[in-house]
């Protein structure tokens, strides 16, 4: 990849680059901020994790961001419509869902369908949620009718109870699952790629516009082993 | 000077006193339980609110002041220390408000705990107090807030023979030249001791008011007189002595009453003489009537007599040494004989009220 | 009897929680730089708003209890508000009040002074949710006690402000240990309004429980394991601050 | 002062988020099913886990106030756990407790009971959270009353369990009431426990905090229209609720 | 029958007493402030836990049951009455507590407020009543509660000339066939009339005890006397009187005492008469004694002159009619002669302790 600062160039002020970012780039973001801080001396990157609708509300009441990474493409139009971003957002990742089940699958779910079993306690996450609008898309197009015993506010509300055992299999972001591996085993299923979710990325009205764009142009080029290391898909 | 004229409504009790107390001097205030004693002392320090007051004390006018800015001292009948104080730090906590250093206010504490014989308990507290230590040191802390108008009520109701007569001194000693006082109290005795005048509440209402010893010594309602411990029978003045509703005769020292004239005949219940009922009197007390030992009350040292029988016998009280009552055998039912000397029954124009 | 099923509703999940969580991940947790620096932050913005709770809630709580003014019914109501707003929507409510483009934040902008994403925004926020707690804890023993040691207190001569500072705030230690507690363990475990109001910003804003949300987005285990830590502290700070707050009343 | 200034801090916000969110909206926000459902849900089991608080957590306050024995400290101070328990944790907590695979969630379950993604899970979880708020705030009030007066009662006669009931109690209202005030506000407020204990089923087990955040990720304004539901719940609740405690303590 | 022995540590205070009350009977407990009173009765009803007891009543041992379990009714200082309940509800307590209907123990306890004049109150809150009509209820609720022992700690202290009296009497009946009874109280004319022993504490030991009248009309140390109100002077005895320390000699009544022993002469101070200075006294008594008044006190009906002066006279009382004070226009600083009938003093041998 091009790395947009000059190698070598006297030691630049010290500046603060920050990144408000969907929570479920919470590992993959670390790391790549570390990558990008040791490539440009002097610069320190600080991470506001939060949910992509919070991080929107906080950037339209005013609050100080240089870039802005959105789980999903609703709330990063949000925040074009609301002023808040500078240029064009640019997609950088995507991620699909998986089935998640116990260790091992004891119940030998194979596939989507496998979810209609009576006896079987589904979790999905709420229709209004990113994960669960693509659970919906999912099963218009399958004409499968899910019955979940419960939909849960986020991703992680929905490992935590196939994790604990109290749900048979929920329906999870890959990378979700990836993370959990050694925890909870997943199902891929081809229906998956029919509700792809996008992850964009763009520079904040306001903020560092250099910094930024040095930022999001590290994370499309350079970002991609780390952001494949956490499930996430290529554009 | 305090002057007060106070209305107040509390439930179904009403109140409506006015008085005044001349500068340095004090008031008794007797009246039976329940008679607003105490809600008049609280309207005067302005923890009650009155419906409507005139209260006005060396010229200043109180009625709207908030209690602290009234420079008036409550001892209540509730001792109320400050329970996470020392008993030090409780009569320090008046002079500590009005500004006085730790030191000065310690110095002053300590004045008056001396006073009231409770130095020793200074860095105790009050849970660590006999009821009557609580009490001794509520009369210290009430002291040291040195007020204009000191307001006791009931001050000597927990104190033991030493301590009683020790505090009433001390009081006797501070009142002197001390500040204008309202004293609470159901002993017409410490009103004699230390009070000018007196005001006797009944219902809310002053029903008898004057100087200490005229008014114990004359009172005018039924009510007063028991209130002073005295026996009172109605009837009508005679040039020597009354004639009572049922026709009896009793001799006695007119005062300011002239034959004819509605009147009461007073007399203390110590001039009542008992004998047993089948002795004759050849002695020379005027009045002799027979009488049944109705009940026998210890009253300071003396046990008391109340009696029932015919005509003016009914209700008498007669006082005597538990020696006396001892040697004549006397218990509820016994037949006496009572005697009373009449120099020692006055004849008062019955009062209005 | 049902002290004992109360008890045990508290004990066993968490009995429970030791039991599942990895114990011996909890030192290598505890030494991350990120882990300590939320630690920090935690225990020093629930501090500093336990603090502006206690000398901004006790006046209210007085004025609560001891005032007779007839709206006091509807001023206690609004002061519960905090108590059952969702936290992220109380964040929102701080975030309109004071953030750039909010009434006040906008004069404040003006006067260069900005409160969201700063650790004072955290205070806030904490302050925000913990106050109302402080506040019912002491109305409660305010109305108890009755007011007659004050009364007392004001024949005496004292001056409404001493009296407050030396009778009604010594007789109402025990009750005000309870508030502090229950307010200082509400600011160290809020998180809603925290995220929404300040944001989660390393070493300025992210404290212990968006540490341990941050946490839970990688694995959960280690989240809990964090959580635990929490749990330790609060256990420690009440267990060293209450008993004091209680033996000074006797 | 101080006073005015805690009030305004409480006061303020929810001013400015009156001012910013829809109010024309609210109407047509409270009559869609989901929502009445919320609210329903919301008012039952609230109300249901301040009763199960009420139930367990005063004989619980009396016993921490009362008793002498020596491991009260340590009891009390796991009392507290639930307040600093990140309520996602405290969930957590639940669901390792009482979940299928949970130790006594295993039990239960050989039994055919089942108590995760049920409406009685909400209560537990709003149980688990609430009833430390109502256990110390009457702890804070019975020490500041002494027991003066329970002992007087046992001299004429009344077995501990008479005292508890005719003198206790009674003498505890005003306290109660605040604690039972904290404890459905908290109840009512609760969400991290719930979703992760309960789940979020629409008129199961999603409550009106639920469906907020539900709301909160597709329209903000909504959500807070929402929000402020709420708060007019509580609010009536506790204005209906809380003076006849008062009053009934004179 | 009750039997106690008690040992207690509080604070630096230490009880230590033994004493045993007859089935029926009234033991009157004297005392002056912080003798340990009240701690003894808190020992008895187990609200405080003593170092060491053995409490038996009527062959139960007490010492280790919870209060209400031991029947025994305490009336304490402070009235305590219930804040939440109503006067009525108050008194019904105790019925309730037992298992009563509602019905009878509203019945039960409209009996008891009758008998102390309280009904008129029953349906109000104890903050609406005064302090004195505290104090009936709470005389009510504990006579309601039927203990098989009672204890009275001043019942009378807050009463009106009307109420105490009344309640007294109210009392004695109860007592007649009633419970066990531990009364404590400060004034020694209460221990002789509802008392039939009396025991004296100080500094919580028991420091003499007896026949009510006998300790009264004999007290053996200094501190009983006083308690008992009498004049006390030590010396030896002599064959019809004693011998002051400083030489001069006291006509009086020898009671089991012979000439040489150390010796103490008793008399009461109503006893004393009291002259001007200037007169001369032709009369019978035996004893005249120049003084100085020091202090004047009520005391009951009567006022109790303290006086100091030469030799014997210090330290001395008398009472005095409040007429008598005013006739003979006394106040501290008047010089007075003081004369006892020797009939009136009598002469006990010094008691050991
Ligand atoms: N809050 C109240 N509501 C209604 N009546 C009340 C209230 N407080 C007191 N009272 C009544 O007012 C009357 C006066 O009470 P107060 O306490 O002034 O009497 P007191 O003269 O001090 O009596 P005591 O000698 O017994 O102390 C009493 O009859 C009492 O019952
Ligand atoms: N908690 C305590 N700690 C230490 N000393 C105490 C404590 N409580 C009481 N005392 C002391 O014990 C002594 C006895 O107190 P008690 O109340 O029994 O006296 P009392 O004879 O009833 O006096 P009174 O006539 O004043 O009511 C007193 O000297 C008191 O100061
Ligand atoms: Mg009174
Ligand atoms: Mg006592």
């Amino acid at each position: 990849g091009s790395d947009p600062a000059p190698a070598g160039s006297p030691a630049p002020e010290a500046k603060t680059l920050t990144v408000f970012a969907a929570a479920s780039l919470t590992e993959s973001f670390t790391a790549l901020g570390k990558q990008f801080e040791a490539a440009h001396a002097g610069v320190t990157v600080k991470f506001n994790f939060a949910g992509s609708s919070a991080l929107v509300q906080q950037l339209t009441q005013g609050a100080k961001a240089d870039v802005f990474a959105s789980a999903d493409q609703a709330n990063m139009d949000k925040g074009v419509k609301g002023g808040v971003i500078d240029g064009q957002p640019v997609v950088f990742a995507t991620n699909k869902l998986t089935i998640a089940v116990g260790k091992g699958n004891p119940l030998k779910i194979a596939g989507f369908a496998d979810l209609t079993k009576s006896g079987l306690k589904v979790v999905v996450c709420a229709p209004q949620v990113p994960c669960g609008a693509a659970e919906q898309k999912v099963e218009t197009a399958t004409k499968v009718d899910v019955k979940p015993v419960s939909e849960e506010q986020d991703v992680k509300a929905v490992l935590a109870k196939v994790q604990s055992g109290d749900a048979d299999a929920g329906l999870v972001y890959v990378t979700d699952a990836t993370a959990a591996a050694g925890k909870v085993d997943k199902v891929d299923f081809p229906e998956s790629s029919g509700a792809i979710n996008n992850y964009p990325i763009a520079a904040v009205k306001g903020g560092q516009a250099d910094l930024a764009k040095a930022f999001n142009d590290y994370i499309l080029s350079g970002g991609r082993p780390e952001l494949t290391k956490a499930g996430f898909g290529a554009p | 000077m305090l002057r007060a004229e106070i209305e107040l409504v509390r439930g179904t009790f009403e109140v409506s006193v006015d008085f005044e107390v001349a500068d340095g001097h004090v008031l008794a205030l007797l009246g039976p339980n329940g008679s607003g004693k105490s809600t008049v002392l609280s309207c005067l320090t302005g923890l009650l609110d009155p419906g409507s007051a005139d209260i006005r004390l060396n010229g200043r006018a109180l009625a709207g002041l908030p209690p602290h800015a009234r420079r008036i001292g409550l001892l209540a009948q509730d001792p109320l220390l400050f329970p996470h104080l020392s008993v030090m730090d409780n009569v320090a906590f008046s002079p500590r408000s009005r500004g006085e250093s730790r030191d000065k206010a310690r110095t002053v504490a300590r004045h008056w705990l001396a006073e009231v014989d409770a130095l020793a308990l200074a860095d105790r507290k009050p849970s660590q107090l006999s009821g009557g230590q609580q009490q001794r040191v509520a009369v210290a802390r009430v002291l040291a807030s040195e007020p204009d108008l000191l307001l006791l009520d009931e001050p000597f109701a927990a104190l033991d023979v030493d301590a009683a007569p020790a505090i009433r001194g001390l009081l006797r000693r501070v009142l002197r030249d001390g500040p204008t006082t309202v004293l609470v109290t159901h002993d017409p005795l410490d009103a004699l001791a230390l009070a000018d005048h007196v005001a006797v509440l009944d219902g809310g209402r002053i029903v008898e008011r004057g100087v200490t010893r005229e008014v114990l010594a004359a009172p005018r309602t039924g009510f007063t007189a028991r209130i002073a411990g005295l026996n009172l029978v109605s009837g009508t003045a005679t040039a020597d002595g009354l004639r009572t509703e049922s026709g009896h005769l009793i001799a006695g020292m007119p005062a300011e009453v002239s034959a004819g004239e509605p009147a009461v005949a007073v007399f203390a219940p110590s001039a009542v003489a008992v004998y047993p009922h089948d002795d004759d009197h050849p002695g020379s007390p005027r009045n002799t009537v027979h009488a049944v030992v109705a009940a026998l009350e210890p009253h300071g040292p003396v046990i008391r007599l109340r009696v029932t029988g015919e005509g003016w016998a009914r209700g008498l009280t007669a006082d005597l040494t538990p020696a006396a009552v001892a040697d004549l055998d006397l218990e509820p039912g016994s037949a006496v004989t009572l005697s009373i000397k009449a120099t020692t029954v006055s004849i008062h124009p019955a009062a209005g009220t | 009897m049902p002290a004992g099923v109360a008890l045990a509703l508290v004990v066993l999940p968490v009995a429970g929680l030791l039991v599942r969580s990895d114990l011996s991940r909890l030192p290598s947790l505890l030494v991350t730089p990120s882990s300590l620096h939320a630690l920090r932050l935690s225990l020093v913005t629930a501090g500093l708003s336990t603090v502006v709770c206690v000398v901004l809630g006790v006046p209210l709580a007085v004025v609560l209890a001891r005032s007779g003014i007839k709206g006091i019914r509807v001023l206690r109501a609004i002061v519960l508000l905090p108590l059952v707003l969702p936290p992220v929507v109380g964040g929102l409510a701080l975030l309109y009040l004071l953030g750039r483009k909010g009434f006040l934040g906008y004069v404040l902008d003006l006067a260069g002074i900005q409160v969201p994403f700063t650790t004072a925004a955290v205070v806030i926020a904490q302050t925000f949710v913990a106050m109302p707690f402080l506040v019912v804890s002491l109305e409660g023993a305010l109305r108890n006690g009755g007011d007659r040691y004050e009364r007392v207190a004001s024949t005496l001569g004292a001056k409404p402000w001493t009296v407050f500072r030396r009778v009604t705030i010594p007789l109402l230690l025990p009750a005000l240990g309870s508030g502090v507690v229950l307010s200082f363990a509400r600011a160290l475990g809020e998180f809603g309004a925290t995220i929404t109001f300040a944001g989660s910003l390393e070493d300025v804003t992210r404290t212990l429980p968006l540490e341990v949300y941050q946490q839970a987005e990688v694995d959960v285990d280690s989240a809990v394991a964090l959580a635990l830590l929490l749990i330790v502290v609060a256990v420690v700070v009440i267990a060293v601050a209450r008993p004091k707050a209680l033996d000074a009343a006797g």
